[in-house]
């Protein structure tokens, strides 16, 4: 064994078996690659300015608010976990409990690294909390996601103590002994911000007035998208997190959760699907038939854009919603791992397709008589600072799942008593 | 366990004696006027002590700001005296017709629009209200320029800590924003910056 | 006592506690902040009194006024004066941005030779070695300056060849000055009293003759009535912006103008529409119908249409003989509403003397369009304030930038009432420049200097007593009581305008039908008082907007 | 007193010279950008479309229609949406302001502008060495990464303020405060004026029959308003005035 | 957003905004703080080792969690739920009286009847004097041969049972040796002496949890197979001496095995 063997070894866990570490040091070589190639542009956009994108005034949100809103949707499986074990009490969650933490601060730190690259000034952005407009959904949309990054990462702190080497120090053991005990005041206090940032993300475009393609009709001071981002985003996080854990498993090729688990995430995600498909068909009707006329914009003048054609509503909510949300509520096909994969599959897609339509559609459209339909390809620094965020994501899930106990230890339970 | 108290209170002391001592220290540079100035000196041998004498008002309402070499070449044609200031005054400047550099201490960045017409010709402000007791001071003031942002000290908070009110505040944004607000005048972030 | 790692971790963590209650963090946030707000790489206006100049422009002959804003020496800002007789206030797109131009990065600052830099004697001293070898031509573009009088007076001494470059407007009034012997810069379009204006693709409402003339009568008597007091109908292949705001659009086929004009003369002569007399065109309504794309009945329609509200002006676009024709023939030259000649034209332009002189070099003025092609095997010395590109010519010779020269504005083409003003210079032109005309002088100093020419001239109309002198408010030229104050007045940026001329006749014989009646190249427009480069802003501008494709060159 | 400054702009008198853009960028210190700038990235606070009738042949008309910040009234769908006020509608004069000093560059606001009528700096603001010195003084040059638009010319309202006090006036003198378009336009096609004072000829022309807005039906009260007798330019108002969408385009 | 910012107005909405991001704030921080705190407290009074123990003995695996009634062959297995602390061990009475089955055991290490035996390899031998010795046992010796350092507590320092006693460097490798008792620390040895420390117990003494009489040789005998399973390397013979007999300084003799693993497993380390 080499010295950096034995070492790395060391990091690792007692008992647990891990790939060796050149086959981990192969794995990681591609993603840092890639990270590190992001990172490169996105200091050009940092250096020479946004020039470097392919956004424009008429474009002025691409590729990376997408990838924000979809991010940040895909992370809701932190919050909407810990909630569902902490508050809820769904203790046989807990297996996954570290997994989605990890996942949601990455996806939560990710989406933030992008912003800052994304603003035309980064050194100022700390006005808005210094100046915050309280009317606007941004402001919210910063402070919770700022706030919950923050619980995010104490959250992720226990977890982190876990670790075979940092374990050996005993105040951080003491720490985390004693931190644990209250993570559950976190994760109430992360599920209050997250349910108000997730809706904020879909006021952003329900409110705007200007744009009748997106602006919902409101309840209070909230648009209908404030709730079905809430809806959406609490039934694709257990799918994305389902989605991991299987992606996990089908990597390491071994059995870290039991199949139930698996099963019971995608029964929640598919039930909140479901009642995210009705109301979003609902709010589809309303604002077909009445919000949109009613400021003077047909609404088959939407879809008579190809590739945006009314197919696209279709998937949205057929396709990729209401189907998924069957076979995940179906005992039948749930109980295949096969089908429960697919479904979570399609489930992301359904509202990655959404965050796509709502940011990328929205500002496609004319919304002057005299306005052209625009087309936006975003430039390569905009997909490769993309694909940093992804490799983020890959690294630090790597390193967390490798050096920390990330699935609780296998063994420990009690096991019978047999007296002779 | 006291001993780590120790070592941790020896951090927390360099913390606070570099950030409250040594970084205001660093974050200014001082500049001295390229010519000695004082004002209460004109004043008296000039004997007319107002302003506008040398800050004078154009017809449109336009304030001239600092009079330019040929105000002072009224007085200054030639040596009056024979202290060194003036001799550099009129040897370096005057005589070349080089404008010369002085450093103001309350100009306000190109983003701020300021007319000194609405405030002492309509709002009746006298100018001491904001410049203080300059007009009459004996001093020969250093100019702190910000390292950083490059504005004047006196524009941008004299006080580090902001708490207490520094001998020289009074051009600073709060300070426009506390008079206003003292006077009922409503303008918004447009009525000053463009 | 030896530091273990335990208190160094501790002091650490101290220190970072500590640092979050001094100012250090929070203060250099701020500041950096503030850094990015004035950043030092970003350009800042000057400080300082902005005082206003009027001055003129001199990107073109029309020679608008304009009232400038200056601040420290610099011209900040352009707008156009409403008391301006002709212009109304109006300035081209051009205009507003011109006072970037001396900074554009084209702006030539040396002598050049073939590309290389070289000093204003050895371009002298090939000049000189030039004209005592043979003629040399010289080219101005913009004729009846003061300073065009230098270079005539050169030519005329060293037995050279004084060629103007006339621009579209004033090449489509050649064929009145051919018939009726009246040089082309006296002869004008009365506008303004016209009720039916039918335009052979002429750019009216797009910077054609005065900037600002035309559109102002359109937009007080045309624009968006139903029934205008002022009929305007534009004959054009392509929906141009003139055709978009005429009364009355045709589209033709391209190039089959005179055709048309022809057809239509025909037309009013054999159904007697007109009295005026002209010889009958050689073309058939069913030639004209197929080559112009038009029905027969539609041009016949159109033949009333013309003649519906009298005076009727026809206006080609470059000379058209056919054009003119007609317009003889509706009785629109020398009478009000047509082609008048100007009142009195104190200093009318010789006609240019393109004898068949083979030249062994040729100067070209400032004043040339860049896309001026000087005849080929000839030694060129070009004067220019910036490098248009792409052009042949062995000396570049820097000329003085916009608002640096102080010259005279003769009579602006196709006004029909005299005018009379002088350009300050705002600007002190940079020590490498020179104008032809100083150039030439150096030469030879006998000729006489442009300021002399400019007081005779205010002299000669003082001495004249007509028009009015046109600053804030308008004063008759017998108010001054000098020349001096006259001149004076004018170098203030004042404007002499001539009484108009009410009636005046112009004898014009024709003896056949001018102009083939066959399918002719196209004459599309060339605008040829484009600068040789945009000013940046106006450049950047069109191209955001895509508003106005930039100027099209002439391609030859 | 507080002014609602706004305009009427006659599409029957606009030929589409572009000379309002030009002077307006001249006046507002907008830099000439680099040649990858398009009418998608370029800085036109003025800018003018050309639209038409979508009749082919002898039929076909166009028109030209300058769009500015319409500064809107009611509910101002930038304003609101700006995390950080660095928009806001001022009191006194009805104008839309931006404070670029205040702006982060999230570009939210270009998002809710229906009229698209917001810029951003993509670019460092840059000019050839020595046009600098042609900056209008008065107003600053904006940084890269924000968003700015049309104030009105709010430097010339500065400067009208200030001489109204130095003549000890309360009220500015109208003439002393015109936008750089509506002096610059030849076939003064833009009236300027007080949409408040019913004695001003701009707000009498607003109620004038032949008067609109665009996407009046928002909601959002926009004081830009437009003029034309011809109907299909008016139809252009809404986005699908007959549940057709209109073939006019943007070139 | 705060009232000392320039251009601050109150309104309803600010009141909430801070309210609710005020309390939230204060919650997080609070926990956080609550967690130092009580961390704190928690090292003061001596309660790190027993939090420490707790949490690795979780972590081991399943094989080194035998009862040690397992050993004295009173049950067939059963794992510790008590982090091997018989004191709390509700079914210790019962067990202790239950016969022992007489069982022979041969660890083929040296141990003595007359010592107590700690988990993590350690011997308590009670003096006349009411003090104790600590030592390493025969299997570590062995195991560890000479060692390369040895960092022994101050004297007077106090150690809890299960908290960790002293280290021992050996080929850079450190290893935590497990306190087998609480008490002052009297004296020091090391490698040479025959014992390591001798303590004064705090108070009332409770040696129950550690092993004695026949339990001992099981335990031993089971440590030795767990040793021959993790120092097989694939295809060879036993790795220990002929006989099964523990040879001294095996680090030394076999640099080539996983030891991490090893001294992990015998000094119940994570």
């Amino acid at each position: 064994m080499s010295d950096l063997a034995i070492v790395d070894r060391r990091f690792i866990a007692r008992g647990e078996e891990r790939s060796s570490t050149l086959k981990f040091a192969l794995w990681l070589t591609p993603w840092i690659a890639l990270l590190a190639f992001g990172l490169y542009a996105a200091f050009l956009c940092l250096y020479y300015g946004l020039n470097q994108t392919n956004m424009d005034n008429r474009f002025a949100f691409g590729l990376w608010i997408f990838a924000d809103l979809s991010v940040i949707a895909m992370g809701a499986g932190a919050f909407f976990t810990g909630f569902l074990v902490y508050i809820l009490k769904q203790e046989e969650l807990k297996p996954v409990l570290n997994s989605a933490v990890v996942v949601g601060l990455v996806c939560y730190s990710g989406a933030v690294g992008v912003l800052m690259v994304d603003v035309g000034q980064p050194l100022r952005a700390w006005f808005t909390f210094w100046h915050p407009n309280t009317h606007s959904m941004l402001t919210e949309v910063t402070f919770c996601i700022s706030t919950y990054l923050m619980i995010l990462i104490l959250e992720y702190l226990p977890v982190l103590l876990r670790n075979r080497q940092l374990q050996k120090i005993p105040s951080f053991l003491v720490f985390e002994h004693q931190f644990h005990k209250l993570v559950p005041v976190l994760a109430a206090v992360g599920a209050f911000l997250s349910f108000f940032h997730q809706g904020s993300l879909g006021g952003l475009y329900g409110v705007l007035r200007g744009r009748p393609f997106a602006f919902r009709e409101h309840f209070a001071i909230w648009p209908t998208t404030f709730f079905l981002f809430i809806l959406s985003a609490i039934a694709v996080g257990p799918s994305f997190l389902l989605l991991v854990v299987a992606t996990v498993e089908t990597v390491t090729g071994k059995k870290l959760v039991e199949e139930s688990v698996l099963r019971k995430l995608g029964f929640i995600s598919g039930i909140l699907l479901g009642v995210y498909v009705a109301a979003k068909s609902i709010d589809t009707i309303v604002w077909l038939n009445i919000t949109s006329p009613s400021v003077g914009f047909a609404p088959w003048e939407y879809y008579a854009y190809k590739p945006f054609g009314s197919a696209i509503l279709f998937s949205e909510i057929v396709l990729l919603g209401l189907l998924p949300a069957f076979l995940l509520i179906f005992p039948k096909t749930r109980a295949r791992r096969g089908w429960l994969v697919f479904a979570a599959v399609l489930t992301c897609g359904g509202v990655l397709l959404n965050r796509f339509v709502l940011t990328v559609q929205t500002l496609a459209l004319p919304t002057l008589a005299f306005d052209d339909f625009l087309k936006y390809i975003p430039s390569w620094q905009e997909v490769a600072t993309f694909g940093a965020v992804v490799a983020y994501g890959v690294i630090v899930y790597s390193l967390s799942y490798r050096y920390l106990p990330l699935f609780g230890h296998s063994k420990g339970e009690d096991k019978h008593v047999s007296v002779g | 366990m006291n001993r780590n108290v120790f070592a941790f209170a020896i951090g927390l002391a360099v913390a606070l004696l570099a950030g409250w001592v040594i970084f205001p220290r660093v974050l200014y540079s001082h500049q001295q006027q390229p010519v000695d100035f004082l004002h209460k000196t004109h004043a008296e041998k000039s004997g007319n002590a107002d302003c506008e004498s040398c800050h004078p008002f154009a017809s449109d309402g336009s304030f001239a700001g600092l009079p330019q070499n040929d105000t002072c070449a009224g007085c200054h044609s030639d040596k009056l005296g024979t202290s060194p200031a003036e001799a550099k005054l009129v040897d370096v400047y005057l005589k070349p017709q080089a404008a010369t550099p002085w450093l103001v201490y309350s100009r306000q960045p190109a983003n701020v629009w300021f007319s000194h017409a609405i405030h002492v010709k309509r709002a009746g402000l006298a100018c001491s209200d904001c410049h203080g007791t300059l007009g009459a001071s004996d001093e020969k003031r250093v100019y702190e320029q910000d390292r950083i942002s490059g504005y004047s000290r006196d524009i941008w908070g004299h006080s580090i800590s902001r708490l207490r009110r520094a001998p020289h505040d009074g051009r600073t944004m709060s300070d426009c924003e506390d008079c206003h607000h003292k006077r009922h005048v409503e303008v918004g972030c447009f009525g000053c910056h463009q | 006592m030896k530091v273990s790692r335990r208190d160094l971790l501790l002091g650490t963590a101290g220190l970072t506690a500590g640092i979050f209650f001094t100012p250090v963090p929070w203060k250099v946030l701020d500041d950096v902040s503030v850094w990015t707000q004035n950043w030092p790489w970003i350009p800042q206006p000057a400080r300082g009194p902005v005082t206003t100049k009027l001055a003129a422009c001199t990107l073109c002959a029309s020679g608008c006024r304009m009232r400038v804003r200056m601040a420290a020496g610099f011209p900040v800002g352009v707008s156009g004066s409403a008391t301006h007789p002709l212009t109304k206030g109006a300035l081209c797109p051009l205009g507003f941005a011109a006072h970037q131009l001396n900074w554009h990065p084209a702006r030539l600052h040396a002598v050049r030779h073939h590309g290389h830099a070289v000093s204003w004697d050895e371009a002298r001293a090939a000049f000189e070695k030039a004209y005592s070898e043979g003629p040399v031509g010289i080219v101005d573009g913009h004729s009846g300056r003061a300073a065009s009088t230098v270079l005539q007076s050169f030519v005329a001494k060293h037995n050279g060849n004084y060629e103007v470059v006339l621009n579209p407007e004033e090449k489509s009034l050649l064929p009145y000055a051919q018939w009726s012997g009246v040089p082309v810069n006296s002869l004008g379009y009365d506008l303004e009293n016209a009720r039916t204006i039918v335009s052979f693709s002429a750019p009216l409402l797009d910077g054609w003759g005065i900037p600002g003339r035309f559109t102002h009568l359109w937009a007080e008597r045309a624009a968006g009535q139903p029934d205008p007091q002022l009929r305007l109908i534009q004959i054009e292949p392509k929906l141009s912006r003139t055709a978009s705001g005429a009364w009355r659009w045709i589209p033709i086929c391209q190039g089959s103008g005179e055709l048309l004009a022809a057809a239509l003369a025909k037309i009013l002569i054999e159904e007697r529409l007109v009295s005026g007399q002209s010889p009958a065109p050689p073309a058939s309504l069913t030639d004209a119908a197929t080559q112009t794309g038009l029905t027969a009945a539609a041009i016949r329609e159109l033949a009333y249409a013309i003649v519906e509200r009298r005076p009727t002006l026809c206006i080609s676009d470059g000379e058209s003989p056919a054009i003119a024709a007609l317009n003889l023939l509706l009785g629109a030259v020398g009478t009000p509403g047509g082609i008048l000649p100007k009142s009195v034209h104190p200093f009318a332009m010789p006609p240019a003397s393109a004898n068949g002189k083979s030249l062994r070099a040729v100067l070209i003025d400032s004043s040339v369009p860049w896309e001026y092609v000087p005849p080929a095997s000839t030694e060129v010395f070009r004067f220019a304030a910036w490098d248009g590109g792409g052009n042949r010519s062995d000396w570049l010779l820097p000329s003085p930038g916009y608002l640096e020269e102080s010259t005279d504005l003769p009579t602006p083409p196709t006004s029909a009432v005299a005018t009379y003003a002088i350009a300050p210079s705002l600007l002190a032109p940079s020590a490498e420049t020179k104008t032809a005309a100083q150039f030439l002088l150096q030469i030879d100093p006998t000729l006489s200097d442009v300021d002399q020419t400019i007081r005779a001239r205010c002299q000669e109309i003082f001495r004249a007593r007509r028009g009015t002198v046109h600053t804030e408010k308008p004063a008759p030229v017998t108010s001054f009581e000098s020349a001096a104050k006259f001149e004076e007045a004018l170098r203030a940026g004042a404007v002499w305008l001539d009484e108009p001329r009410t009636v005046s006749p112009l004898r014009c014989s024709l003896k056949e039908w001018p102009g083939n009646c066959g399918r002719r190249a196209p004459a599309d427009w060339v605008d040829l008082w484009e600068p040789p480069v945009l000013p940046p802003l106006a450049a950047k501008l069109y191209q955001e907007s895509s508003l106005r494709e930039t100027p099209q060159r002439s391609q030859s | 007193m507080s002014a609602r400054y706004g305009m009427v702009i006659d599409l029957d008198r606009c030929t589409g010279c572009g000379a309002c853009m030009v002077a307006c960028a001249a006046e507002n210190n907008v830099p000439p950008l680099p040649p990858r700038a398009t009418d998608r990235t370029g800085l036109t606070p003025m800018l003018v479309h050309k639209v038409n009738n979508g009749v082919e042949g002898a039929g076909r008309r166009e028109a030209f229609i300058p769009i500015a910040c319409m500064h809107c009234a009611n509910e101002t769908p930038c304003v609101s949406v700006c995390p950080q006020q660095a928009v806001e509608v001022d009191k006194a004069t009805g104008i839309v302001m931006q404070i670029p000093q205040r702006c982060l560059g999230c570009r939210y606001c270009m998002t809710a502008c229906p009229y698209h009528a917001r810029y951003f700096n993509w670019w460092d603001p840059s000019w050839p060495p020595g046009m600098e010195k042609t900056l209008n003084p008065g107003v600053a040059t904006r940084m890269r990464g924000v968003v700015e638009k049309c104030n009105l010319c709010h430097a010339r309202l500065h400067t009208a303020m200030e001489k109204a006090a130095a003549a000890g006036k309360k009220e500015i003198d109208m003439a002393d405060y015109v936008p750089a378009c509506v002096e610059a336009c030849p076939t003064n096609a833009i009236q300027f004026g007080d949409l408040a004072n019913s004695e001003d000829a701009a707000s009498q022309a607003a109620h004038s029959p032949d008067a609109f807005r665009l996407l009046a039906r928002l909601g959002t009260e926009p004081k830009i308003y437009y003029k034309s007798r011809q109907a299909w330019v008016r139809a252009l108002a809404e986005r699908s005035p007959n549940g057709h969408p209109t073939e006019a385009q943007h070139v | 957003m705060f009232p000392w910012v320039d251009g601050f107005h109150w309104t309803v909405m600010h009141v909430v905004f801070l309210t609710i991001f005020g309390l939230v704030l204060l919650t997080v921080l609070a926990t956080f703080a609550w967690s130092l705190f009580r961390t704190a407290s928690d090292l003061r009074s001596h309660r790190a080792a027993e939090v420490c123990w707790h949490n690795n003995f979780s972590q081991l695996p399943e094989a080194e969690r035998h009862c040690r009634h397992e050993f004295s062959g009173r049950v067939i297995h059963r794992v510790c739920p008590n982090a091997f602390d018989c004191q709390h061990c509700d079914m210790y009475e019962a067990f202790a009286a239950m016969p022992a089955p007489a069982l022979r055991h041969n660890p083929g290490v040296g141990y003595s009847d007359q010592l107590l035996y700690h988990r993590g390899h350690t011997w308590v031998q009670p003096n006349e004097d009411g003090t104790f010795a600590i030592g390493l046992d025969e299997f570590a010796q062995h195991l560890i041969g000479q060692p390369d350092a040895v960092k022994l507590p101050r004297k007077g320092s106090a150690i809890q049972h299960d908290g960790i006693a002293w280290r021992i460097t050996k080929n850079g490798r450190e290893i935590r040796v497990r306190a087998p008792l609480d008490g002052t620390i009297l004296a020091t040895g090391g490698p040479q002496s025959p014992w390591y420390l001798r303590v004064k117990p705090n108070g009332a003494v409770d040696l129950r949890h550690l092993l004695q009489g026949p339990e001992v040789a099981g335990w031993l005998e089971s440590e030795m197979d767990r040793l021959q399973i993790q120092l097989r390397t694939p295809g060879s013979e036993p790795a220990l001496a002929d006989g099964g007999m523990l040879m001294p300084e095996l680090m030394e003799a076999l640099p080539g095995a996983d030891w991490d693993e090893v001294l992990s497993a015998t000094f119940l380390d994570a």
